[in-house]
């Protein structure tokens, strides 16, 4: 057996399509990723480009959800998102980035193509974007951030980074220093959540990368997720159809965000099982050279293993309790009810915040190796904290969750 | 606005020397190091921008003739009462601005110790190297090879292994020690260093202490190679190499202190060290929360300055905790290192563990609170321009090198409960 | 609804019956326990023992695996693992020590009764005493722990107290100061996990409480678990008849443990969601004076309270998923297999590490509240801290878990 | 065999007085409290057990008379330089055996700070209480009045609240002071005090300072009315209760140190309270160490102690790391207490922000390590006969009195980070 079915999770509510759908990535990524990384380390052009060409286009994760009749594959049931964790586990696996990226793309999947919400304009109009393409579509949110400035649009005392007027010809967009999630370099396709002149809720208007008067600053560096260059963002008098603006209002928007970090929750749990393979080979390999035992059989090491494969197989029982979740909308409420979001961000802020600390103490048992560029688990160590910190702040995160359970109306 | 000098220590054991010295550090930082750290990641490999502050530094300010006897144009604190003390405040200020840069300028005084420090002070070896450093304003770097291929951090942990793993052999023939062997990690290899002190066995396999050697090799000597340096996380000023010995042949007498005094002042090097990581780690912290009221100042969430939210503050508030905390300790730990009359030597296993102990706590504490803080800046602690990120890498591997924590444990349980076959 | 829904579960996965004695028990608990423990504080027979009566007889936890035939309720089944939790978790809420007790019985039950294992003699044999008699029946265990002396036989590193000899006319069972792990000075049966002489494996050997031969020493202080009066024993030539050994080898004894943990579990979990209601309502109702502010919209101690309820919530997601992985032998292999151990023990140690923090952060909320018996609160952090001391080192747990994860030999 | 005095601490701070009397209360726990201390939790009410060693070390050794000046009976600890640290070292040895005790202990002198410690002598209230404390055998105790219904930390948190929030009034009539209010949960009240400090307003509401006055109070003065002592998880031997000031009269100059002062001088309670709370928390830890040696020496798993199990060994030394940090960390604080040249008036917000940063940061490592301990002894970590569990109560008490610890991390953040509207 795989060492990750040590793990266990929900299997007996996957569809065979699923579980053939993992083994398909888990062997695509050995092979593109895995076997190629020590010689071109994480270059974007040479591995990380092509691997996502065939993640998000041969094996089709950017067409899962858009209808048959648009050339997608119209897996767009809410059992779906049984389907987005199988997948992206193993993508992350390879390399948290390019889940983080996939993730993206099948959160808006959701958001547009979900059964029965497939007849808008804004479906038919870009449906053919990812389902007649030979490129993968990279697909980065803006959402709500801290302020450096004054007299933005708050939502849940964040601020929206864009201003939206809508006019006669559609949409007019503006933002100045505009922080997208990711891939502000390169990105197809921009999903702005804006807020609206005149309205209280949000509305989430996609911009196309092209668009006139989108102005993109230079990628910066940061701690990780080498597959997505990120850059800021100025939004100057962009124009948009009206069309564009997929959906408004606090529910759409949650719904939005509940399959975001079903998602990012997917990569992370991906990202500790790659960690495990990585330590379970030095346990197994490593001699302590003072007392001729190997490294797993030391009682302290193997504690301290043991700790972090239980935080692993207790974050992956997690993510597919969530994915559960989604996919039993008459039990639970649907992906845009306050319940759901609420434990989509319970779970998703929980996998990463024990994930930093699981790939911390695998870094400690490795010591040098775990550093050490040629050993790869460091970049999953940069990879998941990123991801963490892009996910914003866990103590702000928290005021959503107290607004659920204890009713607070001021945070 | 409160500045990193708001934070407590014991001004007990604080000298006019050690703070002069310190102020002039904190003025080099600010202008030829922290301006230019943002690409320090990517000159790993060249150190064209990470050499020229060490030789402003090392060379022309003479840091590096510290701890050399005056009459060999030193400053002679190897024989001061403070060197743990005003090395403390020296480390917290390079690792403000780069902590691998502190690691570098630590390791060129590591060797040096078991020369130039009382009460065993190598005359004959200061007046062989001193020139090598103080006659010169270039930097000189040494280095101090340990770990082996499969050896991980089993020389450090010497107490428990008393050298019985050393592979790196030292032959005696005739006046001279030929040396052979492979060591990795060394910092401030891969063609940094000019002198080396390289730990030997003379006897495979022995458990005797008498046999674990301490041997002074200059690079240029015959039969020493170095490989390419490696590619780490972060910590880019610490430059990481193999190297190898083959026949390299040096006099006796650059053997340090000599039998069973090497493997004993070999303590002195690891409880030094452990007092240096946890200055290391709190200037780390200190740079941290500049950045941090930088951020915290100018973001506002609710139209209020972040920090006036409360559930922010508290993260705000246990990482100044955890400074204060962390700093009192490390002060402690060096005046321990400085004070053999209230302390005992500090080479003793009593001294060499507790560093070990006062050590892994504040990397333990340090890293957790940096997470955090890293979290509350959300997608700017993750950015190299915010700085943040890059002390959250370096400070990881401070906590790691020297042996990780497990070694730490270990060695502490060994110590206080008397554990005998761990 | 009930605070306590909202805390996401596998509703979907229950039977109407199992809810249905969830609210029975929800009701009960707080008419019988919670309504009259500010008065009656702690007090074993005038609170426990009769609330004990009322669950275990009334209610019929106790008789509840057991087959019809013998006068049980033959709800005995793998899926009773769900109704284990719903159960446990109400009685928790009540005093985590009743259901501590409980999940002793029941993990009996599910060994000796579980469906088409109910033909044996020891079935026969033992459940007259759960179903037709009028009292609580207290179970108490007697599993591995460190030794003092020498001599005895280890199992995966720790001491089986009691040892065990067969002879024609049955069992001897001899050990000295035995640990068990609950009602020591009054439990009327003892399941004694004991070493066999001449034989690797343990076997778990019932006592009855009036065995001759077996000393109870007096009832010992401890941190808390009113409920359990427990008391060291002296085992001095013991004679049981040979059926009264009810199960022996690793298999057995790990599906005996992964039914306990599942109803030790369900108690933390229950004991978190009393916490939980306890610091709702300081929450609703205390005010920071000096500003007049509700004390749960102030943001540090809203994010603390969200940090509360969120361990919580994922506590139990997480022991409906152990629920979930009982009740399906055929995908996971049973509550023998080493999977559904190791899935068990990283479970109960995970609800009641994160409770004792939990609890912890409670008490910082509720300051002098927090550790004044009037609040309440107190008993449920001193209950969960002794249930976790007696699961047992939670480092030696670990080598459970690192074998599974490393295949780990020596530890 | 290692004891609990191979942890480290500062020796440059110890005195020959403070050790002296520290070897005394050593020998005073040993032989007076560590014997009967395992009924205390039963004697929470009555006090039968509690009582005696406090008659002991308070009344006959006569410690109730530290701080008066020599020539009212006292030892004249108030106007030395060393009283904190000497202090730590005392409240260390009586936790080591119950931090309730320590707790009581340390608020006997606590009221009498106000009147009793250098550079605020109260000479005219010296002569009027000393006698009480210093011309008797039996145990005197005082309390002083802080909390309020509702109030909870609020008066501890004066900096921000400046004392507005105080319900207690305090009403000049003549040359007397008419008091009148409702106070919770101080130590030594349910009937143990003598005399009170009590905090009162003299214009309730007010957010100026100069109206918080501190007012002695003996229990015995008309219209003072002790409640029923509270039940705790813990901590018997702290006995609190409500108490009630009906129209109750006292002197003018009862007064602890005037308008401004009593406010002022207010900050030295809270940074010797929380200095005290590190002692506490410590001498917790040490003895708690003392009884793990014995359980991991006797214990064995696979045939061998279990300490000698590397996993196990791992949860021992973080515990005696985590002693050794807060150990240090709390002596420093101590010392900051004692040198206003070095450190600034302990009564500045800089030593009484940093003690509650230093006790905070304490009491979370202590909490989170005394945990572990206790799982790692297994059924026996719950058992009263083992001691620990008694431990694991009683100090997470100290981490919550005198305000918890949000209120810490406010004032924290407050100070660190110049926050304006927290």
């Amino acid at each position: 057996m795989n060492n990750l079915d040590l793990f266990p999770y929900q299997k007996n509510r996957l569809e065979d399509t699923d579980l053939q759908l993992a083994s398909t990535l888990h062997d695509l990524v050995e092979r593109e990723v895995m076997d190629k990384r020590l010689e071109l380390k994480e270059d974007y052009e040479q591995l990380l480009k092509p691997s996502m060409r065939k993640i998000f286009v041969d094996i089709g994760l950017q067409k899962m959800f858009w209808p048959e009749k648009l050339g997608g594959e119209g897996h767009n049931g809410p059992e779906a998102a049984y389907t987005v964790v199988a997948a992206l586990e193993q993508v992350a696996r390879a390399d948290t980035g390019l889940a983080f990226l996939a993730a993206h793309g099948m959160a808006l999947q959701a958001s547009m193509a979900s059964r029965g919400e497939t007849d808008g304009e804004a479906c038919a109009r870009f449906a053919p974007l990812f389902c007649e393409g030979e490129d993968a579509v990279v697909v980065s949110l803006v959402l709500p951030t801290y302020a450096e400035g004054e007299g933005l649009t708050k939502w849940r005392g964040k601020y929206l980074q864009v201003t939206a007027k809508k006019g006669a010809e559609g949409w007019t967009l503006e933002g100045q220093g505009v922080r997208p999630t990711c891939s502000g370099a390169d990105a197809d396709l921009f999903a702005v959540l804006c807020g609206v002149a005149g309205e209280d809720g949000p509305a989430l208007i996609l911009v196309p990368g092209d668009a006139a008067g989108l102005k993109r600053g230079d990628e910066f560096k940061k701690t990780g997720l080498a597959a997505s260059r990120n850059a800021d963002l100025d939004l100057v008098k962009v124009k948009v159809p009206a069309e564009n603006c997929i959906l408004s209002g606090d529910e759409a928007v949650r719904k939005l965000l509940s399959w975001y970090y079903l998602g990012l929750a997917a990569a992370g749990v991906g990202s500790l099982l790659a960690s495990y393979e990585i330590l379970k080979e030095w346990g197994d390999t490593r001699v302590i050279k003072g007392r001729g035992q190997v490294f797993k059989e030391n009682p302290l090491t193997a504690a301290l293993m043991a700790q972090i494969a239980q935080d692993t197989a207790l974050d992956r029982l997690l993510v597919y309790d969530l994915a559960g979740m989604l996919a039993d909308p008459g039990t639970f409420g649907g992906a845009g009810s306050e319940a759901v979001h609420t434990a989509a961000t319970m779970i998703v802020q929980h996998v990463y915040t024990s994930a930093e600390m699981a790939i911390h103490h695998v870094m400690e048992l490795m010591a040098s190796a775990g550093y050490a560029k040629e050993w790869q688990l460091e970049r999953y160590w940069r990879d998941v904290k990123t991801v963490q910190c892009y996910l914003g702040a866990s103590e702000i995160a928290k005021f959503d969750v107290a607004r659920w359970f204890y009713q607070c109306e001021t945070l | 606005m409160r500045t990193i000098d708001d934070f407590s220590r014991p001004k007990e054991y604080l000298t006019p020397l050690g703070e002069n010295i310190g102020d002039i550090f904190r003025d080099w930082v600010d202008r030829e190091v922290i301006p230019y750290r943002r690409q320090f990641d990517e000159d790993w490999k060249e150190h064209e921008l990470i050499l020229p502050p060490f030789k402003r530094l090392l060379g022309e300010y003479g840091i590096q003739r510290m701890l050399f006897p005056e009459d060999l144009g030193g400053w002679g604190l190897g024989h001061s009462d403070f060197l743990s003390v005003a090395a403390f405040r020296m480390f917290e200020e390079v690792a403000r601005a780069d902590s691998g840069m502190a690691v570098a300028f630590g390791v060129v005084f590591w060797p040096l110790l078991f020369i130039a420090a009382e009460p065993h002070v190598n005359r004959r070896l200061c007046e062989e190297f001193a020139p090598m450093f103080c006659e010169t304003t270039e930097a000189v770097f040494s280095a101090l090879a340990m770990t082996e291929p499969q050896g991980g951090a089993d020389i450090e942990n010497y107490e428990f292994l008393k050298g019985s793993t050393i592979q790196t052999t030292a032959v005696q023939d005739g006046d001279e020690w030929v040396i052979n062997g492979h060591k990795l990690w060394p910092t401030n290899t891969g063609g940094v260093a000019d002198l080396l002190a390289v730990v030997c066995t003379t006897d495979p396999g022995s458990r005797d202490k008498e046999n674990i050697a301490v041997i002074f090799v200059p690079t240029d000597a015959a039969g020493v190679t170095q490989g390419e340096s490696y590619e780490k996380a972060g910590m880019a000023a610490d430059k990481n190499s193999d190297i190898w010995f083959e026949n390299t042949r040096v006099p006796l007498w650059y053997r340090a202190c000599g039998p069973g005094d090497d493997s004993l002042y070999f303590g002195e090097v690891m409880s030094l060290g452990g007092m240096g990581t946890i200055a290391f780690t709190v200037g780390v912290m200190m740079n941290i929360f500049e950045r941090l009221q930088d951020f915290v100042n100018t973001r506002t969430y609710r139209d209020r300055p972040l920090k006036e939210n409360d559930a922010v503050a508290g993260v705000l508030a246990d990482f100044a905790a955890t400074i204060e905390a962390c700093r009192i300790v490390g002060y402690q730990c060096a005046r321990m290192c400085d004070r053999p009359d209230l302390y005992g030597p500090r080479w003793s296993p009593e001294v060499v563990i507790k560093t070990r102990a006062h050590r892994y706590f504040v990397a333990d504490r340090a890293i957790e609170a940096i997470g955090k803080v890293m979290n509350i800046m959300e997608s700017y602690g993750a950015d190299r321009d915010w700085d943040v990120e890059k002390h959250w890498r370096d400070v990881k591997m401070c906590q790691l090198w020297m042996g990780g924590k497990q070694l730490c444990q270990m060695e502490v349980a060994r110590w206080f409960y008397e554990c005998e076959t761990l």
